[in-house]
């Protein structure tokens, strides 16, 4: 099994847990408010008032052969929108 | 006088817990407001000038100054973009111009309520309908905004697929703060012409309670557009520049057509202000997603970082002595 | 005199902002109450509800209808569920007919609070006594609830390890919502009856700033409820017609009862409101906790999607049309 | 040593930590708020309010050594009521 | 006398509030106010009693017994910690004898508050310097306790690279709650001063809600306190006893200090309760921060599972019967 | 490339940032208000009224050549504070 880590904009969680569904993926874990730096700069949660929102975290398990697909729905929306993507392996307890 | 309007709103509450949220990030104090209480203030302000808005306006109605005023809020928000705009983009590309044009095309709910307040403490009357007018900026200048990127740089964008514009045009016409602020709006209105017991039993929470949750909503402010200064450096001072004198040339805009409307000093500040204040609830939010290319430090460290100090802190006062100076003298 | 009970109720401020947020959802607007701030308000009207019936029920002692009032409704609580389960049972397995079940039997306490809120813009006084029944119409529902599901389905549960039948009382008992309801009333009691001093510096907080927090609050239950909207078409027609018609049904026997009882019309319309409610906050957390093999979608569907809205906005006239019917006139 | 990742509704948590505990792992951490979606639908935060709560999600750095144990305490509660649990390597830094 | 005056505090609404919280953990109830609603309420505390004191002060100015009572109790913040201290050593390392004297140093803003809600029921003036004494005695106990430290233990401390005393000193004086609780009192003071019609419209909110927020505070502290009952096992019958001798012992010097200065019963009763207060607000994060060698569990529990139980219980009415017995009889 | 957990005080998270900054990494993700517990015991979040805060989780996903700098700028701080810091293999999605 595959333990894929997603972190990007809470603006832009709904498109990339369409693509997860769409994947095939048999479910997810969403952490918000989570803050953060990358190649687009420091984001806070300071402006939370105004419906920018902060980062959002999402964890999905699943075979690696649903990794693909993952792929080629979620990178497309990273590329545009920024945010990082990483496969790691993880077995069921 | 014009000193002491100053003075005035200088050491107003709300003024002086706004600059407590500076002077906290300015001294490195731990002082903050953790998420999501700002949003509780925020929605709760939306709330309760939309609300209080609406039972004016039932009272006023549509006639008069209503309706050409309306117009003229909503005019000034499709054209300061596009003024702004052309000025940006001697310094910015496309994105980056649309994006803050947009910016101060829309409104600052904030900076609008603090005027509200500060006429209050000088006593003068100002009509719900300016509530109507605060309402309608914030979605043209959206659009506005948008359209100019696609104008300016429609080539260069291999990841807007086709620009989705229905999204747009939702994110543009029903985010959360203009959405709440025409619902509380229209419910406003009907409650003050159907059930006026309600008007009674709402006033504790919309109205008593405002002024001194307004005072904590800017302390929280106060530290978010203190913490936006470190930015101002990356924004360099052409931006600086552009955050002030814009405002205060929409702000001379704005006292014309007030005159021309035959505008009270009330309304008339309120208008001003409205010209003069730039987005940084909606508008970001609406250009995070819609406009990815822009750079969020800019347009939002000028409006939140810049303008809005400036039109809180000075802003307010000097509108009203240019409104005293430019309106006839009161028969 | 119906039509305009209805219309009356319709545009007071809590059943409008009810509205405001079910069209955010309906038409897509991104507006929302971050958590824990729905909790906020949750606290604070089950605080504020108790502790003004505690007051209240100091100076109408336990003398007269008190006893017998809550009495019967004890007795509501326990024998609801066990209709509804008969009736649940030919659509549904044995846990999530007795889960819907413990939620018909149990009560709401925002659907009260608002039926509160009608009464005083009708004029018509209600006794702090039947805060004492809301308070303790809760547990029974729960524990009914747990009782059919042993009976029901004892042999299939592999998992609940012998029924941990104190955990399961502690929940039903001394769940957040009951304990602080029961806990603010004791303490409204105490109050009223040795510091009265209290009593006004309370106020402000407790009495005045209640009917704008319930506003806000059923902002955010709107939208939570236009969510579960959606869930519904798992829910199917059975269910939907159930959570219209049983509250119906339970609204008649309550308002026979109230008869009975020889209620006023005040506390008439508050008995009845809480034989016809459903549980949306209690039921479902201690019954995600004891039965999960129930679905929760169905029983928070059918209580906070369907039962809750329709009681909050037809509902409560509707029985106060009721109530005015078949109680004697005043004399 | 081993990584272990618990996803579980907050409702069970105590009873899931309790069994950590009992596993013997040297400590854990807990983040509560996660939403999510698996095989018993989608799980949001928009009835914090009543008590019911979202998913929590259990990170615990341990020896290989323990992880029968864990097993062992927390599979019965995962197959009741729901959630996941994954393991990976992880080495201190 | 006696006996009365702590019956009407036990019943008063925010110690039935702390009880509230307190049996919700003993009986094993879910309640709780999640994260971070319990700060909103701090804040608000600290910026209306902040806020208020500075009005006060304003009208008193700095004359008479301001200076001399503002200056005994800062010599009380840096001997207090002094005397604790020495007591603590004979049982506890350097580290933990210093963090939980600097913690007994410091005052408990709750406790305070609490006191003049006290003194608001019993009719008893007091004055709004007191709130500048408040303010004042936080930051000196932290430095002495940091001191302290350094002297009982500077060798064994490899992580602590150079004591970075900048931090410590920012830490000391700039930490959230002196901030906020100094800054509100500023700009309650300019208001005063400058713009009076600024009182009035934050009267509501500063001062209405104050006792119904304060109250509902108090449901959480009484919950936190009582989760604190276990880790007290850890602490040691020593420590317990410390956390109620000690506050009895600074109550005694405080009595006497306020005969000395001539201070009327409500600043006398508020004076004690300074001295016999201890910090679990500020003292602890600063604590955490610049002496992570101590344990947390030792100075958190002390402060807010005994002291602070005991001083909003019998503390408040016993050092008023103190104050009443010392103090000569008004003439 | 590799995957740092870092687990500490959120009193302690901006020293820890300013480290993780200075040994080169790409990007960081912060959630915070976690609860756990190890060898100092247990971290709740019930005195973050008074700003004493709970923990922070903090993730960095980096290349294997930062390992050294990160841990001689951490390692100190999570010795001193306390807290806990794992590395895995990790690869972009
Ligand atoms: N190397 C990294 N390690 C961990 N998180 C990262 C990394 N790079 C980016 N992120 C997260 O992804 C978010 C979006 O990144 P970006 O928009 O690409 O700057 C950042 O705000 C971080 O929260
Ligand atoms: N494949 C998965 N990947 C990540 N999280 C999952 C996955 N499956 C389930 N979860 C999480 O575990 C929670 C409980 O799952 P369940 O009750 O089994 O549907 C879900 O709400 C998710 O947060
Ligand atoms: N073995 C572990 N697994 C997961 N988290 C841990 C572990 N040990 C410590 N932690 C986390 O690190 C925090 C600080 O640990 P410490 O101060 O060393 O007790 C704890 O409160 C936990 O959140
Ligand atoms: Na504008
Ligand atoms: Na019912
Ligand atoms: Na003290």
């Amino acid at each position: 099994m595959k333990r894929v880590d997603l972190i990007l904009s809470e603006r832009e969680l709904d498109a990339v847990l369409k693509a997860v569904d769409a994947a095939g993926a048999p479910g997810y874990s969403v952490i918000k408010h989570v803050t953060g730096k990358g190649p687009h700069g420091w984001v806070s949660d300071a402006m939370d008032f105004s419906g920018l929102g902060a980062n959002a975290h999402v964890i999905v398990f699943c075979e690696a052969g649903i990794l693909p697909k993952l792929r080629e729905g979620i990178q497309p929306l990273l590329d545009y929108y920024g945010g990082v993507a990483y496969v790691a392996d993880a077995e069921p307890l | 006088m014009d000193s002491s309007l100053i003075l005035q709103n200088l050491l107003s509450p709300p003024v002086l817990f706004f600059f407590l949220g500076v002077i906290a990030v300015l001294v490195g104090s731990d002082l903050e407001i953790p998420s999501p209480l700002p949003k509780l203030f925020s929605l709760y302000l939306l709330l309760a000038i939309g609300f209080k808005g609406g039972l004016e306006l039932q009272h006023s109605g549509l006639g008069g100054q209503v309706l050409p005023t309306i117009g003229a809020a909503v005019a000034m928000s499709l054209v300061v973009p596009l003024y702004s705009f052309l000025v940006l983009k001697t310094r910015f590309d496309g994105f980056n111009a649309a994006a803050i044009a947009a910016t101060y095309g829309s409104i600052s709910a904030v900076t609008f309520i603090t005027a509200e307040s500060f006429l209050e403490t000088q006593k003068l009357p100002f009509d719900g309908f300016m509530v109507a007018a605060l309402a309608l900026m914030e979605s043209p200048a959206i659009i506005v905004g948008l359209l100019l990127v696609t104008l300016a740089a429609p080539q260069k964008r291999p990841g807007a697929a086709g620009m989705r514009w229905g999204a747009v045009l939702r994110e543009a016409c029903l985010n959360s703060s203009v959405f709440l602020l025409v619902g509380s709006l229209v419910i406003g209105l009907l409650v003050a012409a159907y059930s006026p017991a309600g008007i009674v039993k709402m006033e504790p929470f919309s109205d008593k309670l405002f002024y001194g949750a307004l005072s904590f909503f800017l302390l929280d402010m106060g530290i978010v557009a203190a913490q936006r200064i470190r930015d101002l450096r990356q924004a360099g001072a052409f931006l600086i520049a552009f955050s002030v004198l814009m405002p205060l040339f929409n702000a001379l805009v704005g006292v014309l057509l007030a005159r021309g409307l035959g505008l009270g000093p009330g309304n008339a500040l309120l208008f001003v202000v409205l010209c003069a204040s730039a987005s940084y609830i909606a508008v970001p939010a609406a250009m995070r997603m819609t406009v990815p290319e822009a750079n969020p430090s800019l347009y939002i460290s000028s409006a939140l970082g810049v303008t809005f100090p400036f039109n809180i802190i000075v802003g307010i006062p000097l509108y009203m002595v240019l409104v005293n100076a430019v309106l006839p003298a009161a028969p």
